[in-house]
């Protein structure tokens, strides 16, 4: 087989991630979604560093890692400031942002 | 160079209004009196340079030109023709008043407590400032790019006076107030936002004809009507066309000119008086006195071309806003549409290409500032004192307040322009103009005048004069000395230069000469002109040689 | 033992760098693994409790670990195993336990026509890089065996501490940065000193609410765990009786209905020995009867939230003092 | 001596700036400031006056040229004065019957708390009607035109807590405002024909310019006259104009303000004489105001009012005579001067009688009077003499000429104004002596009514001005009369030729003093003989239309007033619909617009993350396409 198979299989783990994003109200389940979204793309750095027979892909996706960790941290804070002010980790309550 | 008599004379309120708006939050009273003591100052340097400006000598004098934006050809050019000097002089002179008179109509919106942030007072007058600083350079500008920004960045101020610091005494109760204000406010802001953006891309597209014409781009009167008369710059028709109505669009919906005339009833009727002062009588003559120097002085054939069309304008805003003027409850949104109709007297004369016409223009602009602003500022304090702007809710206030009475009759019969008082001279000098080139167009004019006495005198007939019915009528008192002391030199002018108008047509008869070369016009000629012998080169035929036996 | 297997074919491939296929094992391992890995991922996305998702997640995430390590990438490979499974997944479980572990959303979609839009998208935009992948048509690939010749880290290393070195530091920054940031956000600034228990009972009488301690849990209930409220003599449950946290979370079970049955009993005996009937109808049947377990949950949410609204107005009362 | 004109202008106009910006202060001695000022002024013509008599005929015209006033290139106006005999004779009449009617006001407002300001507006006006006589040229003629017309603005409505008042005078203000538009008009005509509207060049070279031109500046010329002088069709104003005080009324609606559009005419006469049809133009309208008033004379049971008509009715016969061109030019301002006098005398008597009878005004509450008020009886009478043209008083000799040369007008023209001008001639007898016995003769009918009135004779403040006025309605005529000596005086400047009437003179006047007997008698049979009802009766339809000035104001009303509040109304409906509409309507269909696009943005984060999704897909099938192209 080929390790484009890695690709394909990413490609299916990102639109699941994406669609988990979209339809999920609590914010902790969409973080995850949004996880599993950069993993699936780690995974096509990682395949494609193999394909093409270089290691930047890995650093990619090394950095990817790093960054994802940071913005989990700050994210989930955010969020458990969130429930202090409001009690809920519902996307949807969070809605002023509009006109 | 010498030194910048005119760019000091408009940096000094600017630096005022800084001040002004520095003064901290418990001196109110410093504050007026520092804006006092600015406007003061700039009128004598207005005066300064109305000395230092000779008549017989250059068309533009007092000139200052620094590069200033080199890849757009943008330079810092000021200088002042007849015209321009006596239209600054014009601003620097009622800017004081108006000050004097609005000495306490930021009062009202103060906070209770001393604040440092919200200081209305201070902000007041420091707009007031920064609106006759950029007025004066407006004037004083003679490259249109500079001109440009101060004709769109005198809105800014002009916004937050009508917006801010309207008028309290409203009909329909305070937040109903606000609201009309808000929307007058908004209404002024975009109808001249509309007017400048079109304007811009006129301004842009002169820079493009001036800089494949000319080599590289350039925005300077001079250099431009220079150009034009050695034939080194000709436009094409159409373009010129195009250019002009861009500029022209501007300044009709600032002068105002029917049917862009509406935002002036609402501006001047929401804001206070002296506000309203500074609008028609101040910012708006940038508008009139623009046509005069960059429509006529850039596209002189263009300008010919759309006379025909620009003159039935004017005497439809002439009829129109008088005719409207008769139908108004308001007594500051009549004082507006009666503005309406002279400011087409103005463009008429401008456009009649006389120089009759045209100096009679530029005197309106003075006398009609001057004329204005005494009546609205006497309405001003009426409605002060009464807290209503509706003419019905007065009657027989000349009972109670004669001197008040006396100077809004004087005010209005200047607004009327009798014979004897300011306004005439240019009212008639405009009708004649516009007579000897289009005799109809004059004629229709003319019927105006009755119409002004008709608004006039009904408008003092229902507020002053019959019994005095209402108790709130019977409680107003009379002018107080500072309003005196402000209406009073007005009134003061209005004679002076209705007896003696010569001191001001000396000094804008030249640049109206300037003008009519630019615009290639002569003025017609009688049918059968008689010398202009004086009486006595004459004797009466008498064939009967009788004595007579007394 | 499938990095072993790799690392013997790369070594092999060593000359020709050019290789069309892996080892049919990995082929294997790939079907089996990115098969749960989907189903993981599926159930991270369809499961109504969040922790379930979690837990979901932390399997893909491993397997996804697992790819690495086949795919040559042995750093990545336990740097997400410790980091994402260990570090950021542990993370996401506090959070979660912070919130109020067995808080779940129902699935029941508010916005309308989100959900069709959401697949619609997302199906969408699958199928469109799937396609795009389709295109791409790479037959042959380059094996990692030259690369990773001297092993994967010192490689790595080698290029992350020269070519990206820059990236590093800046990346070493920001991770401090965030490190601070969210102490920063968590943490709660005290405004004023804590009120000491005197001062609190001081005020309980001033404002002459509860002066008695609040009841326990679980009164008349049929059992008394923290989580079940008490019941008040008509048999309706009471906020008091169980902690501001758990209603908060929502956390707080119902009484069943035989619980408040008994109540009424009970209450009727009483009254009967004191030959009071006229209080009979006020221990009336408990409120809708019918009630299924499964939606407790929902409702005990619901009643948290009414009790959370009462704390407000107890707290709005107390600024207004 | 020229140095010295300015001056008459000067002195009355210091009285009025001293009087009207000087406060309190003033409010005791005040009116004797204004009284003596104006009397300086007089004092000050008549000096002149002989200093022009002693000299020859064509010298006698002076001129001072005080500054240039509105240059502008070709248009060059002055502030310039020119004193000849025409303007000599304005100058006297002004100056003196003023001064009279100045010291008459001293009494008249004694009780008045603004008389300081009363004064002030005086003279004022007597400061315009001068620099409207003395101007040198139209614009400056025009200064002072307006300004009488303000000064009339302020006399007429001195009694502005009446709110009749203040409306007569607003009327009488726009009224005159349409006249103005004419000789601003006529001015434009002139500057664009002969490049100047001084009178000298203008004047001297009418003859050059074609005659349409001519009768067009002509016609212009007449409009203003109409206006200043209350000629149909602009005469609605002066009825309403007696709200005034009466010494205003005497002054102003009498003497002389009205009399500018007579001294208009003649002054323009060579213009007139070079335009026939302009002059066929103003002789008709002279013949109909001279009817006009005459018939509203009648009906009016107001004294005021009727002297009013009488007014309107005198005017037009010197309009007719200013119309007839050099015939008529001299004795058009003989009959002015006369008219001065007696209308003047006739004026401050019928105020005298109002002062006697508290301010009463209609005559049906009069009668009898003649042996409360003696003096005013004898000078009203006397006035009355005048008037009507009783042989050998200065009314008989002026209208006399005025008739005489209307039938040497010659042709059925000269036949038909011949004959209007004695059938007016009778009728002013008739309502004058109806005046006369409703007032002065018959039984007292203001007896017995609520608050009867006291009659008593006026103070001497007032008797004696009429008394002066009196001897010169009675003895001005003759002066002038004299060897023609007012024709030859004023010769130089109007011209004058002598008519050939079809009848002899003798006849002329022969018939005119028939028609003046016929109409004494018919109004003695109708108000000496009978008993004068105290209420009005109901009247013929003529009557009820003559009480109503003939339906003028009715005729405006309709004409005028309500289509313009209709037009002003509609007008102020379009601007704020439509042309404010317009603007409003954009600016709501942009507002309605943005309200529609803003509901995409609800603030759930999930529908921005679809929107953003479907973003990112589209790009990506997008870059597919691109490829695949």
């Amino acid at each position: 087989m080929s390790p484009v198979n890695y690709v394909y299989l990413a490609a299916l783990l990102f639109t699941i991630g994406a669609v988990g994003v979209l339809i999920r109200r609590n914010a902790i389940v969409v973080f995850m979604c949004v996880e599993l979204m950069l993993n699936a793309a780690n995974l096509t750095l990682v395949a494609f560093s193999r394909i093409h027979g270089n290691l930047d892909g890995q650093i990619m996706a090394f950095f990817v890692m790093v960054v994802a960790a940071a913005e989990v941290v700050v994210g989930l804070a955010i969020i458990v400031m969130l429930y202090r002010s409001r009690h809920s980790a519902s996307v949807d309550d969070a809605s002023l942002m509009k006109l | 160079m010498s030194f910048p008599l005119l760019t000091v004379t408009a940096a000094l309120p600017a630096v005022g209004a800084i001040a002004t708006a520095a003064v901290p939050a418990a001196k109110k009273s410093a504050a007026k009196w520092l804006a006092l003591t600015v406007s003061t100052a700039t009128l004598a340097l207005a005066v300064a340079v109305l000395v230092r400006f000779d008549p017989g000598g250059a068309r533009y004098q007092l000139t200052e030109s620094r590069p200033w934006i080199k890849d757009f050809g943008v330079r810092y050019e000021v200088g002042v023709d007849g015209i321009a000097a006596v239209l600054i002089a014009l601003t620097a002179l009622l800017v004081p008043f108006i000050i004097g008179a609005a000495w306490h109509d930021a009062d009202e919106v103060e906070p209770s407590r001393p604040n440092r942030r919200w200081r209305p007072t201070q902000g007041f007058f420091a707009l007031m400032l920064a609106v006759e600083a950029m007025v004066i350079l407006s004037f004083a500008a003679t490259d249109v790019f500079l001109f440009y920004i101060l004709f769109e960045a005198m809105l800014i101020p002009m916004y937050f006076l009508i917006g801010g610091f309207g008028d309290r005494a409203h009909a329909a109760g305070e937040e109903e107030g606000a609201k009309q204000r808000s929307y007058a406010a908004v209404k002024f802001l975009l109808y001249n936002l509309v007017g400048g953006l079109i304007m811009l891309a006129a301004v842009v597209g002169l820079f493009v004809v001036t800089s494949d014409q000319l080599g590289e781009g350039t925005f300077s009167l001079q250099q431009i009507t220079e150009a034009r008369a050695d034939g080194g710059f000709q436009l094409d028709t159409n373009i010129e066309r195009l250019l002009f109505l861009g500029f022209f669009f501007a300044f009709a919906v600032k002068a105002p000119l029917w049917p862009l005339h509406t935002w002036l009833p609402n501006a001047m009727g929401e804001s206070t008086a002296p506000v309203a002062v500074l609008i028609t009588a101040v910012v708006d003559k940038v508008g009139t006195f623009a046509m005069l120097r960059f429509c006529l002085g850039l596209f002189p054939e263009a300008s010919e071309w759309a006379t025909p069309v620009v003159i039935a304008l004017a005497l439809v805003s002439i009829l129109y806003g008088a005719l409207l003027a008769v139908g108004q409850r308001d007594m500051k949104r009549l004082i507006a549409y009666a503005s309406i109709s002279h400011f087409g007297f103005i463009i008429l004369g401008i456009f009649a290409m006389t120089s009759q016409g045209q100096s009679g223009a530029t005197l309106y602009m003075v006398f009609h500032g001057v004329s204005t602003a005494a009546l609205m500022l006497v309405a001003g304090f009426l409605i002060s004192r009464r807290g209503s702007r509706l003419i019905a809710d007065y009657g027989g206030v000349q009972k109670v307040a004669p001197v008040l009475a006396g100077t809004f009759l004087i005010g209005g019969l200047a607004t009327l322009s009798l014979p004897g008082l300011a306004p005439f001279i240019s009212e008639f000098l405009v009708l004649v103009g516009t007579f000897s080139r289009y005799p109809v167009a004059g004629i229709v004019a003319t019927s105006g005048i009755v119409l002004a006495a008709l608004y006039v005198l009904l408008m003092y007939q229902r507020t002053m004069t019959g019994p005095v019915e209402k108790p709130e009528v019977r409680a107003i008192p009379d002018l107080r000395v500072r309003e005196l002391a402000v209406v009073a030199p007005l009134i003061a002018l209005l004679i002076f230069f209705g007896v003696y108008p010569k001191s001001l047509t000396d000094i804008v008869n030249p640049a109206v000469e300037h003008t009519m070369s630019d615009v290639q016009k002569k003025d017609p000629k009688p049918d059968h002109p008689v010398a202009d012998k004086r009486w006595f080169d004459y004797k009466p035929v008498d064939d009967h040689a009788g004595g007579d036996h007394k | 033992m499938f990095s072993a297997s790799e690392a013997s074919s790369s070594s092999m491939d060593a000359l020709n760098l050019a290789v069309n296929s892996t080892s049919a094992a990995e082929a294997a391992s790939f079907w089996v693994l990115g098969t749960i890995a989907v189903i993981g991922a599926l159930g991270t996305v369809l499961l109504r409790k969040a922790v379930h998702s979690a837990l979901c997640l932390a399997g893909t995430m491993v397997i996804l670990a697992l790819f690495y390590l086949a795919n040559g990438a042995y750093f990545l490979g336990i740097v997400q195993i410790v980091v994402y499974t260990g570090a950021v997944m542990m993370l996401f479980l506090f959070v979660l336990m912070l919130v109020g572990v067995s808080a779940a959303d129902s699935l029941k979609e508010t916005l309308k026509g989100q959900r069709w839009l959401a697949l619609a998208c997302g199906l969408g935009l699958g199928a469109l890089l799937i396609s795009g992948l389709g295109q791409a048509s790479i037959t042959s690939f380059t094996g990692l065996g030259a690369a990773n010749a001297d092993g994967n880290v010192p490689a790595l290393a080698s290029q992350l501490f020269t070519k990206y070195v820059v990236a590093f530091e800046v990346v070493g920054a920001l991770l401090t940065v965030a490190a601070v940031g969210a102490t920063l956000l968590t943490h709660r600034e005290r405004i004023e000193k804590s009120k000491s228990q005197r001062e609190q009972a001081e005020e309980r009488v001033r404002a002459n609410k509860h002066l008695p301690p609040l009841p326990a849990p679980g009164v008349y209930a049929r059992h008394n765990a923290v989580d079940r409220p008490g019941l008040l003599p008509d048999g309706t449950p009471s906020d008091l009786t169980v902690s501001a946290t758990l209603l908060s979370r929502g956390q707080v079970r119902e009484v069943g209905p035989e619980a408040l049955h008994r109540v009424a009993v009970l209450e009727q005996r009483t009254a009967d020995s004191h030959g009071q009937t006229e209080h009979g109808r006020m221990y009336g049947e408990p409120h809708d009867p019918d009630r299924d377990v499964d939606d407790a949950d929902d409702e005990g949410r619901g009643s948290g939230r009414e009790a959370r609204e009462a704390r407000q107005d107890a707290r709005e009362e107390e600024a207004t003092k | 001596m020229e140095s010295l004109i300015g001056l008459l202008v000067g002195f009355p106009l210091l009285g009025a700036a001293v009087l009207l910006c000087g406060g309190k202060r003033l409010e005791k001695t005040g009116h004797w400031l204004g009284v003596v000022l104006a009397g300086a002024s007089f004092v000050l013509g008549a000096v002149l006056f002989f200093d022009m008599l002693g000299k020859s005929a064509d010298e006698r015209a002076l001129h001072q040229h005080l500054f240039s006033w509105v240059p502008v290139e070709s248009f060059q106006a002055d502030v310039a004065f020119q004193l000849d005999q025409l303007a000599m004779t304005f100058v006297l009449l002004i100056t003196g019957v003023g001064t009279l009617i100045h010291i008459y006001s001293v009494g008249y407002m004694e009780h008045d708390e603004r008389r300081r300001r009363f004064f002030g507006y005086l003279n004022l006006f007597l400061a315009a009607m001068l620099l409207l006589v003395l101007a040198d040229n139209y614009l400056l003629l025009y200064v002072g035109w307006e300004g009488v017309g303000l000064a009339s603005y302020l006399l007429i409505g001195f009694w502005q807590h009446k709110p009749s008042a203040a409306v007569a005078a607003k009327k009488a203000f726009l009224v005159n405002r349409v006249g103005d538009a004419g000789l601003a008009i006529a001015i434009f005509l002139m500057f664009t024909t002969f490049g100047s509207f001084a009178f000298a060049p203008v004047l001297s070279n009418a003859t050059e310019a074609g005659e349409g031109k001519l009768t067009a500046i002509g016609l212009m010329l007449l409009l203003a006259a109409c206006g200043k002088s209350a000629q149909v069709p602009l005469q609605s104003w002066l009825g309403d104009a007696m709200e005034g005080p009466t010494p205003v009324s005497a002054l102003i609606h009498a003497a002389t303000m009205v009399t500018a559009g007579v001294y208009l005419i003649t002054r323009s006469g060579a213009i007139f004489n070079a335009a026939p049809d302009a002059q066929t133009v103003v002789v008709v309208v002279g013949a109909v105001t001279l009817l006009y008033g005459a018939i509203v004379g009648c009906a009016k049971d107001d004294i005021k009012k009727a002297l009013a008509g009488s007014t309107m009715s005198q005017i037009g016969y010197m309009v007719l005579a200013a119309g007839l061109g050099p015939i008529g030019y001299a004795f058009a301002i003989m009959h002015l001067v006369t008219h001065g006098f007696f209308k003047a005398g006739l004026f401050l008597g019928a105020g005298s009688v109002m002062h006697g009878m508290n301010d009463e005004v209609d005559m049906r509450r009069y009668g009898g009077l003649r042996k409360y008020m003696p003096v005013t009886f004898v000078t009203f009478g006397l006035g009355y003499l005048a008037i009507i043209g009783f042989p050998g008083l200065s009314g008989f000799f002026s209208k006399d000429q005025i008739i005489e040369a209307a039938f040497a007008k010659g042709g059925t023209q000269g036949w038909i104004l011949g004959a209007v001008t004695l059938l007016g001639a009778a009728i002013t007898a008739y309502y004058m002596t109806r005046v006369m016995l409703m007032t002065f003769f018959g039984e007292e009918r203001w007896r017995g009514q609520a608050n009867e009135p006291h009659p008593h004779e006026s103070p001497k403040s007032m008797t004696i001005p009429m008394i002066v006025l009196a001897f010169g309605s009675v003895f001005a005529g003759g002066l002038f009369k004299i060897g023609e000596s007012f024709v030859h005086w004023l010769e130089p400047v109007t011209q004058f030729e002598h008519g050939h009437s079809p009848l002899s003179a003798p006849v002329v006047t022969g018939a005119t003093v028939v028609t003046m007997l016929i109409g004494v008698g018919a109004a003695w049979l109708q108000y000496g003989r009978r008993p004068v009802p105290a209420e009005a009766p109901r009247g013929s339809l003529l009557t009820r239309a003559a009480r109503r000035d003939l339906l003028q104001d009715d005729l405006n009303h309709v004409a005028l007033v309500l289509p313009g509040e209709y037009l002003t109304r509609g007008l102020v409906y379009v601007d704020n619909k439509v042309v404010d509409g317009a603007v409003n309507g954009t600016a709501a269909a942009f507002g309605g617009l943005s309200g529609r696009t803003r509901r995409l943005q609800n603030g759930f984060v999930r529908s921005y993350a679809v929107s953003m999704f479907g973003g990112a897909a589209i790009l990506v099938a997008a870059t597919l396409l691109m490829r695949a192209v």
